[in-house]
């Protein structure tokens, strides 16, 4: 061992090696830490995304350089030289004139300077002597004055000199640019041709990624002005909820997304894919351009982030797409995200974030299915829905079920609807995977009492009713084709017809199938005939049927049984079973003994009829009927207004492993099979769950997934949200009477629905007038009475307008609705007497000879054929003159398919008269069509209107 | 008597004992120790020049200096329990120090302290260069001390931004604009036109010094917070470590200056 | 003797105690270089003070209203020059009028009146509209940026930035 | 009368006048630095300070809250230097007797204990502080204005009242001069100074005789071109940073007549009466020249002079060169305004293409 100095602990040299050391470690650290902040992910991705440009640009730099016209380019700039040579000749001559404009810069400096020390003066003049004026001192404002006088005229010379000089060198540059322009034109050709291509060339220049490149992006140094960086969109009026306070979306997906907004990259893999609908989404132009609406506005995520596919909370649409995100991009599922991004098929959930109060939200395919799929199926009976609050129950009303079917209808039926109609879309409660008598006999038991005993409560309550006629018999074969051709199936699908009710797919009114085992005859033909009669607020309408009409409908009804069904014998009431589940609900608030002794006081029917009262309570049926005694009671069901916020963690998975852990995994999972979650799980009688089974098809479940999964918590500010205008609230609130009596059922709306139409694929017009600009088609006073006093209009039509049971208020609606979508909302003048131009009339008459109208409108004109189209003794009552005129000029563009012929073809005149002038030979049909109005309508008795 | 016999017994408990280890500073011994044996008295000499002592001399500016850039810091920290640096508070906070918040004048003593404070280190520096006192060996204090009278204008300009009222914003705006001329660091300086290459902009708004001091290209939220940050933590640790360090150099420079 | 001493330099030179101060001090100029770097943030929240304009062919001569609501900008097409003009009035920051018929913008507060080129001629305006940068992307379209502004008193319209060419 | 003064304060007018002042004051600070010389001068300050502040206008510009620590700062600088040419007086008067400075008594120099001398001092000075404090604090509240609003600029837009000279420097020169490169020659002046100034006299003790150089130049500096230039920002700018008199109604709508034309311009057009040169370097060939002649030849010069000989041989030429350059920076200053008002001179350096003025 080295002797150490004096006073020395430790050697120098050695002191001196481990501080090398760990200064080399400091140093080589640092390093590393440069490298790790500055090495991220989506720089990566961002030079990709630039060699992808390169790659396009090259691709559109060589068309480019194809499409110039070599050979003109070569005389162009043959041309060119020629130019510059001549311009050499004129080269003195430019240069003298330069030379003055040279010249002329010192006057201008100088008049600029003189004009600037005179503007100076008159100003500061101009406010002493404004002071003097204000403190009264006439002398000095005196002064002033002349002062100011002198100054202005100093000025006013000056600028006139100015405009002077600048004339001048206006002039004078004029003149070398005349000297000059050969070339300029030449030049200006020149770049006429490459233009293009010389403008590709600098866009592909600036995707070098060469040595300036490298230093922008280079570390330490790219906070300079760096070409790879953190792209981002600040939205103010869309916010995220940060601890109660609402902070501005910040979404930086287009760091990655690079080209989500430009199109021309559609082909590419994400992230470089442009959105697949810009004109809706995304797009500069569309309505919802990406810097006021962002990216996680709809998807959700983590739009902040973006440092990898995790933790940005992407989801992968399927298992299969997990697994090639792992494999690619060392994917991890999100870890403590509250709102992962919803998989791509349920974007559309969030459309309702900011799309309130609407029936229909357009392109949101999925999501109005969905919830067209929740007003089939009535969820919103149970549960509080956003926009399906206020909606009538869903099923009928059980107040006087007592006249409609029997009891033992009833218990079988409520036991398993599906076996009496496998259209039914009652729900089924019993025999399902938590109450089956074959796992859960002494369950299953306890709910056959629970039937009895709900069905003599509901016979206990039911009112008396008399059907007012009764069925004597009628014809089945003209019943069922009434059935089919009236318009029943426009809500009713129909046993018998099959095919055609699953191509129609109407779903307001029941599936009619196995009626003759089900409703009592003299009620069925009532019910035809006038259904108010039986229930005040029900939606079906009257068909005006004659009685030999409900006959006929009703026999073809009654035919239909289901024998099977007819034949099922429901336990009878198990009086034990009954008690021991009445001990249980009493003895909730009670000892055992206490409810039992509170049994004991009740007598035998007392008994049944609590049960069934309780019983009615348990499954919510007061939800869906209207059942005497529950009036005004809550949905039974959890309130869904923020299920697509609900934490993971509250969703009960059970013991159900193959059930996705995941929100939308979870809702799908339960509306296909809400019972599952009790499976394997001990739960006593009274808290097995109670939701039932709707038996969904995969599709169902998931529309109504995406229906469910919009309505968060989230709350997007006033500013962010679509608000309605004063338009669309009232289209909106027409819209759901509209939806209430399913006129949609039948017609098509501006392109929606019109189910029933696809009975009439092979010819349109045979089927309900589709609505198209409906609002400035009639007039609305017309439209008033016609919908409470509706009458044929098209003779040829075997499918009727029914009357319904409109109030004031939605008839008003239904009328402001259609007017305020066509956005005509004017009252036509029909006192005003046609006022004919000279020759105009005879021109109108010989147009009505010459186009035939006659042959098909042939109503009060023509007695031997019938009538195919309208009858226009109406027209002036009921339509527009200026939809008339749009009609006539083009009837294939409003209502395509029509058999009304185009005769103005693309403004082409119809006939010579009127000079052949199509704008007044138009003019000149609607004049005709309201003189038809003025006049009686002929009947067959009177004579045919007359063109005297 | 008995007042003086009670003040005995105390200064006889262990608990007294324990604090001051010496007896009444009344004689040489005792106002030695008091002064070395005191944390916050030990930076003093135990015995000093008597111009040191003397008003006429020495104005007192710099202590008076120390002592507001202490009351500063106290009445600061108190203002920072009810001040929170964000564009939606802060000026609703400053209302709220003057409205309802107790001891309402806690805002004006630290704003008033602040001008003082200015005013008592000008007014220090000026009695320095008058007495000469910056000639060796005191050199290096008085650069240091130029430090910290450039520090003190800083405090005081970035503490003026965060009331966060029209008076705030604009000031700071004509203040920050001047670091925009910087030669060549600031976008709007000489020179600065000429550091590009092509679309590469080298002295942009975007990262000139101006930029850095705002962290944006106007006086905006970012700019609230790093100035609260620079006045509520970094400027006064600076300020602190290097009053330490003046202080040290006044005592080994051989105390207050006085002829040679 | 100076052989050995040069030697003595050199072994000196790379001694640990050299290579130690030295990779301490490049590791403390990182770590403040870090720091500095620190000071500037990634990304930035301020407004977007840029827009795109489309391109120079769908301009005709004479001013252009559509970017005016929206962005306070009238890009107008004189002479060969395109530029962005702003909308705010110098005198006291109304919002002037577009007049076509008299060709000019006129204030509507106190009657200020400016030529098309944004030169004020009449009414208390003190000085002329003020133009914002504007320029052409890879693309060909216009960028107009209005952190940057041009003034005419200050003789700044000659700028090249000021303008577009067509 | 008020006219008059308004027309005075003008700094055109008021800053020679200041400037003479100055002089004098310097001249005979032994005259200045009696107590008679206070005596009248109170007399006479007061009730024009009264005779001030009975007017609304000046009245409403001092009492600004924010203004109140320039009044403090007035009182106490003119009190303090006062005093300063009191003692320097009473020492240069006995060290032209030969006798050595007040401070350097014995009983001057006398060791004393610090406990209770000074730390009792300290907290007579801790009291009276607080009580100051909560004093002002209590009399005027902090100033507290409409919300922040980056759309609308109030006019005048002024920074804090200490920055106010620097301010004021912009109306001579651009912001990367008056707000980079002055304030920076400011700072490292200062600390240059105990470098740059090796006269072993006036240690310790007050005294103008035996450092005059380092007193003139400091004294000018710190209260013409920095004190004086503050009051001008706060009290004589008004909206649009235009002069208004201590008596003047700050009218938003004052425009002041002025036009200032280019050193280049002067000389192509007026002088040579031909165009300007397209290049911008010849085209201010004149004023580089200068500007470089200003900062490159005059310091040689004045080092040849017998002046400058003399404090070569003192200092050594590193000092000289370096104080001769931070001298002709702080007078740039005076020299830029004084060229500005006699004829109307905007730049010396017109290079708004590289953003570089001078």
């Amino acid at each position: 061992m080295k002797k150490l100095e004096p006073g020395m602990a430790y050697d120098t040299n050695k002191l001196n090696k481990v501080f090398a050391f760990l200064s080399i470690l400091f140093l080589m650290i640092v390093v590393w830490v440069f490298l790790d902040d500055y090495i991220r992910p989506w720089k990566a991705v961002q030079i990709e995304a630039i060699k992808i440009k390169q790659e396009q640009l090259k691709k559109k730099f060589e068309i480019a350089e194809e499409d110039i016209n070599k050979e003109k380019l070569e005389s162009l700039k043959k041309e060119l030289a020629q130019a510059k040579k001549g311009l050499n000749d004129k080269r003195a001559e430019i240069n003298k004139v330069e030379k003055e404009i040279f010249k002329l810069q010192k006057f201008l400096k100088e008049e600029t300077i003189t004009s600037g020390i005179l503007n100076s003066k008159v100003s500061a003049t101009n406010f002493k002597y404004e002071q003097a004026q204000l403190h009264h001192e006439p002398e000095k404002a005196q002064k002033y004055y002349s002062m100011l006088t002198d100054y202005k005229k100093g000025f006013a010379e000056s600028k006139d000199r100015m405009k002077g000089y600048q004339a001048k060198e206006k002039n004078l540059k004029r003149k070398v640019n005349d000297l000059r322009s050969e070339v300029i034109e030449v030049q200006k050709e020149i770049n006429k041709l490459t233009g293009t291509r010389d403008l590709v060339a600098k866009a592909l220049k600036q995707t070098e990624m060469g040595p300036i490149f490298a230093i922008r992006n280079a570390p330490f140094v790219d906070y300079l002005d760096p070409t790879l960086k953190i792209e981002q969109v600040v939205i103010e009026s869309i916010t995220d909820d940060r601890y109660f306070q609402q902070v501005p979306k910040v979404d930086r997906c287009m760091t990655c997304h690079t080209f989500i907004d430009q199109p021309g990259f559609e082909d590419q893999a994400n992230p470089h894919k442009t959105h697949p609908n810009l004109d809706l989404m995304v797009g500069r132009d569309s309505p919802h351009p990406m810097k006021e609406t962002g990216c996680t506005t709809c998807h959700g995520g983590e739009g902040h982030r973006v440092n990898d596919l995790g933790s940005t909370a992407h989801t992968p649409q399927n298992e299969e797409q997990r697994k090639e995100w792992v494999e690619k991009y060392n994917y991890h599922p999100p870890h403590r995200v509250a709102q992962p991004m919803l998989k791509l098929q349920h974007t559309e959930a969030s459309c309702v974030k900011c799309h309130q109060g609407v029936e229909f939200i357009p392109g949101a395919t999925v999501l109005n299915e969905g919830r067209q799929n929740i007003e089939k199926y009535g969820c919103y009976g149970c549960h509080k829905i956003p926009e399906f609050e206020n909606k009538r129950k869903p099923g009928p009303s059980l107040e006087k079920i007592a006249s409609k079917v029997s009891k033992e209808f009833f218990k079988n039926w409520v036991w398993d609807p599906k076996s009496f109609n496998p259209h039914a879309m009652m729900p089924r409660f019993f025999e399902q995977s938590n109450n089956n008598s074959k796992e859960h006999p002494e369950y299953a038991k306890k709910n056959v009492a629970e039937v009895n005993a709900i069905a003599e409560f509901i016979w206990e309550k039911s009112k008396p009713y008399r059907p007012f006629k009764k069925y004597e018999g009628g014809d089945i074969d003209n019943g069922k084709s009434l059935v089919t051709s009236v318009g029943c199936m426009g809500c009713h699908g129909v046993q018998g017809a099959e095919e055609m009710s699953e191509k129609v797919g109407s779903y307001a009114g029941p599936f009619l199938y196995g009626t003759g085992s089900k409703v009592d005859p003299d009620w069925l033909v009532s019910w035809l005939k006038k259904p108010d009669h039986y229930q005040e607020d029900t939606i079906m309408p009257s068909f005006r049927l004659t009685d030999k009409e409900a006959s006929d409908i009703a026999a073809y009804l009654l035919s239909l049984k289901n024998e099977k069904f007819e034949k099922f014998e429901f336990a009878p009431l198990d009086k034990e079973l009954r008690d021991e589940i009445l001990v249980t609900y009493f003895s909730a608030f009670d000892t055992q003994a206490g409810a039992k002794a509170k049994l004991a006081k009740m007598s035998d029917r007392e008994r049944t009829l609590e049960l069934g009262y309780r019983s009615v309570g348990k499954y919510g049926c007061y939800s869906c009927h209207n059942i005497d005694g529950f009036e005004g009671r809550g949905p039974i069901g959890p309130d869904l207004t923020e299920e697509g916020t609900k934490p993971l963690t509250q969703f009960g998975f059970g013991i159900q492993h193959d059930v996705e852990h995941s929100r939308d995994g979870w809702i799908t999972a339960h509306l296909k099979n809400p019972r599952r979650w009790d499976i394997g799980i001990d739960k006593p009688f009274k808290d097995i769950t109670r939701m039932p089974n709707f038996e969904l098809t995969d599709r169902e479940a998931y529309t109504m997934t995406v229906a469910v999964l919009g309505n968060t918590s989230e709350k997007v500010p006033l500013a962010g949200v679509k608000r309605l205008d004063s338009n669309e609230k009232i289209v909106a609130q027409g819209m759901q009477v509209i939806n209430k009596y399913n006129c949609v059922g039948c017609h098509q709306i501006d392109g929606e629905r019109g189910d029933i139409l696809a009975m009439y694929e092979d010819d349109i017009n045979e089927g309900p007038p589709r609505l198209v600009g409906e609002g400035h088609r009639v007039q609305f006073d017309w439209f008033h009475y016609f919908l409470d006093n509706v009458y044929p209009i098209r003779p040829w039509l075997t499918v009727r307008m029914p009357s319904f049971n409109l109030t004031d208020q939605e008839r008003n609606s239904i009328v402001s609705m259609f007017q305020h979508k066509a956005k005509v909302k004017t009252l036509v003048d029909r006192s005003e007497v046609v006022n004919w131009a000279p020759g105009e009339r005879e021109a109108a008459l010989q147009m009505w000879d010459e186009l035939a109208c006659a042959t098909c409108h042939s109503a009060g004109f023509d007695a031997e054929t019938e009538p195919s189209a309208p009858n226009l003794y109406f027209a002036r009552r009921r339509l527009r003159p200026s939809w008339i005129k749009k009609w006539l000029a083009g009837p294939d563009k409003i209502l395509p398919g029509t058999l009304m012929p185009s005769f103005w073809m693309d403004g082409e005149p119809a006939s010579e008269v009127l000079d052949g002038d199509t704008d007044r030979q138009l003019d000149a049909m609607v004049k005709l069509m309201y003189e038809f109005g003025t006049e009686k309508l002929p009947t067959k008795d009177t004579k045919f209107w007359s063109k005297q | 008597m008995a007042a003086k016999g009670l003040a005995d017994k105390v200064r006889e408990t262990q608990v007294w004992k324990s604090i001051f280890r010496h007896g009444p500073p009344d004689n040489a011994r005792n106002r030695a120790a008091v002064v070395a044996g005191n944390v916050f008295l030990h930076l003093h000499p135990i015995k000093l020049k008597k111009s040191g002592v003397q008003l006429g001399y020495t104005w007192c500016m710099g202590g008076l200096t120390f002592f507001i850039f202490l009351a500063l810091t106290v009445s600061g920290v108190l203002l920072m329990f009810y001040y929170r640096p964000t564009a939606e508070y802060a000026f609703n906070d400053i209302v709220a120090l003057r409205e309802h918040v107790p001891l309402g004048i806690m805002r004006e003593i630290h704003r008033w302290g602040a001008h003082a404070m200015v005013i008592t280190t000008w007014l220090h520096m000026f009695r320095v260069f008058m007495t000469g006192s910056y000639k060796p060996p005191r050199e290096f204090n008085w650069g240091v001390g130029v430090i910290l009278l450039v520090l003190t204008l800083l405090l005081s300009f970035t503490g003026y931004l965060l009331p966060w009222d029209q008076l705030a914003i604009w000031a700071i705006t004509v203040g920050a604009n001047m670091a925009k001329a910087t030669p060549f660091l600031g976008h709007g300086g000489p020179g600065a036109s000429l550091a590009r290459i092509g679309d590469f902009v080298m002295v942009s708004d975007k990262n000139d010094v101006r930029f850095q001091l705002l962290a944006g290209r106007f006086v905006g939220e970012p700019a609230l917070l790093r100035f609260y940050i620079l006045h509520c933590v970094f400027i006064p640790l600076v300020v602190g470590t290097l009053i330490a360090v003046h202080f040290w150099r006044v005592r080994k420079d051989g105390g207050i200056s006085a002829p040679l | 003797m100076s052989e050995a001493r040069q030697s003595l330099n050199r072994r000196e030179f790379f001694s640990y105690l050299s290579v130690a101060w030295i990779a301490f001090g490049a590791a403390c100029a990182g770590l403040a270089s870090l720091a500095f770097r620190y000071s500037y943030p990634n990304v930035n929240f301020e407004p977007q003070m840029e827009f795109l304009a489309g391109t120079p062919d769908i301009y005709e001569e004479g001013v252009d209203e559509r970017y005016k609501k929206g962005f306070g900008v009238w890009m107008v097409k004189l002479e060969g020059k395109l530029f962005a003009l702003s909308n705010i009035c110098t005198h006291l920051g109304c919002i002037p009028n577009w007049q076509p018929a008299e060709l000019k913008f006129k204030c509507p507060c106190h009657g200020s009146g400016y030529y098309m080129s944004g030169v004020n001629f009449e009414g208390p305006a003190p000085r002329p509209l003020e133009r914002y940068k504007i320029g052409l992307n890879a693309e060909g379209k216009i960028i107009v940026d209005k952190t940057k502004v041009f003034r005419q008193e200050k003789g700044q319209w000659d700028n090249p930035n000021s303008f577009i060419t067509v | 009368m008020k006219e008059l003064i308004n027309w005075v304060a003008d700094p055109i007018r008021s800053f020679p006048i200041v400037c003479i002042l100055f002089y004098f004051m310097m001249k005979y600070y032994r005259v200045v630095g009696t107590k008679k010389f206070l005596g009248w001068s109170l007399l006479f300050t007061i009730p024009v300070s009264i005779w001030f502040a009975a007017d609304p206008n000046f009245f409403t510009i001092i009492t600004l809250p924010d203004n109140i620590p320039i009044i403090i700062l007035i009182v106490l600088v003119g009190f303090l230097q006062w005093f300063t040419f009191y003692k320097a007086a009473l020492n240069d008067n006995r060290l032209d007797q030969g006798l050595g400075p007040i401070e350097g008594l014995p009983e001057n120099r006398e060791k004393v204990w610090c406990w209770p001398n000074l730390v009792y001092t300290e907290l007579f000075m801790i009291i009276a502080g607080t009580c100051f404090l909560v004093v002002w604090a209590i009399l005027f509240k902090a100033p507290l204005e409409e919300p922040a609003n980056p759309t609308w600029a109030p006019n005048p837009a002024k920074a804090p009242w200490y920055f106010l000279g620097l301010q004021e420097m912009l109306v001579y020169f651009d912001p990367w001069m008056a707000g980079v490169i002055l304030p920076g020659v400011v700072v490292v002046g200062l600390i240059a100074i105990p470098y740059i100034d090796t006269n072993p006299k006036g240690n310790g003790y007050y005294t103008i005789a035996e450092r005059p150089i380092a007193m003139w130049g400091f004294l000018f500096g710190w209260l013409v071109l920095w004190l004086y230039l503050i009051m001008v920002g706060t009290f004589l700018r008004g909206p649009n940073w235009t002069f208004y008199g201590p008596f003047e109604y700050w009218d938003f709508h004052k425009v002041v007549a002025e036009y200032n034309v280019n050193l280049s311009e002067f000389l192509w057009i007026k002088w040579l009466n031909t165009p300007m040169p397209e290049n911008m370097f010849v085209r201010e060939f004149l004023g580089i020249i200068l500007s470089l002649a200003y900062m490159l030849v005059l310091p040689p010069l004045m080092g040849m002079c017998s002046y400058g000989k003399k404090m070569i041989e003192g200092v050594g030429q590193m000092r000289f060169y370096i104080f001769v350059v931070l001298f002709l920076l702080m007078m740039s200053l005076p020299i830029k305004m004084v060229l500005r008002w006699l004829f109307a001179l905007k730049y010396i350096v017109a290079l708004p293409e590289l953003e570089l003025n001078l």
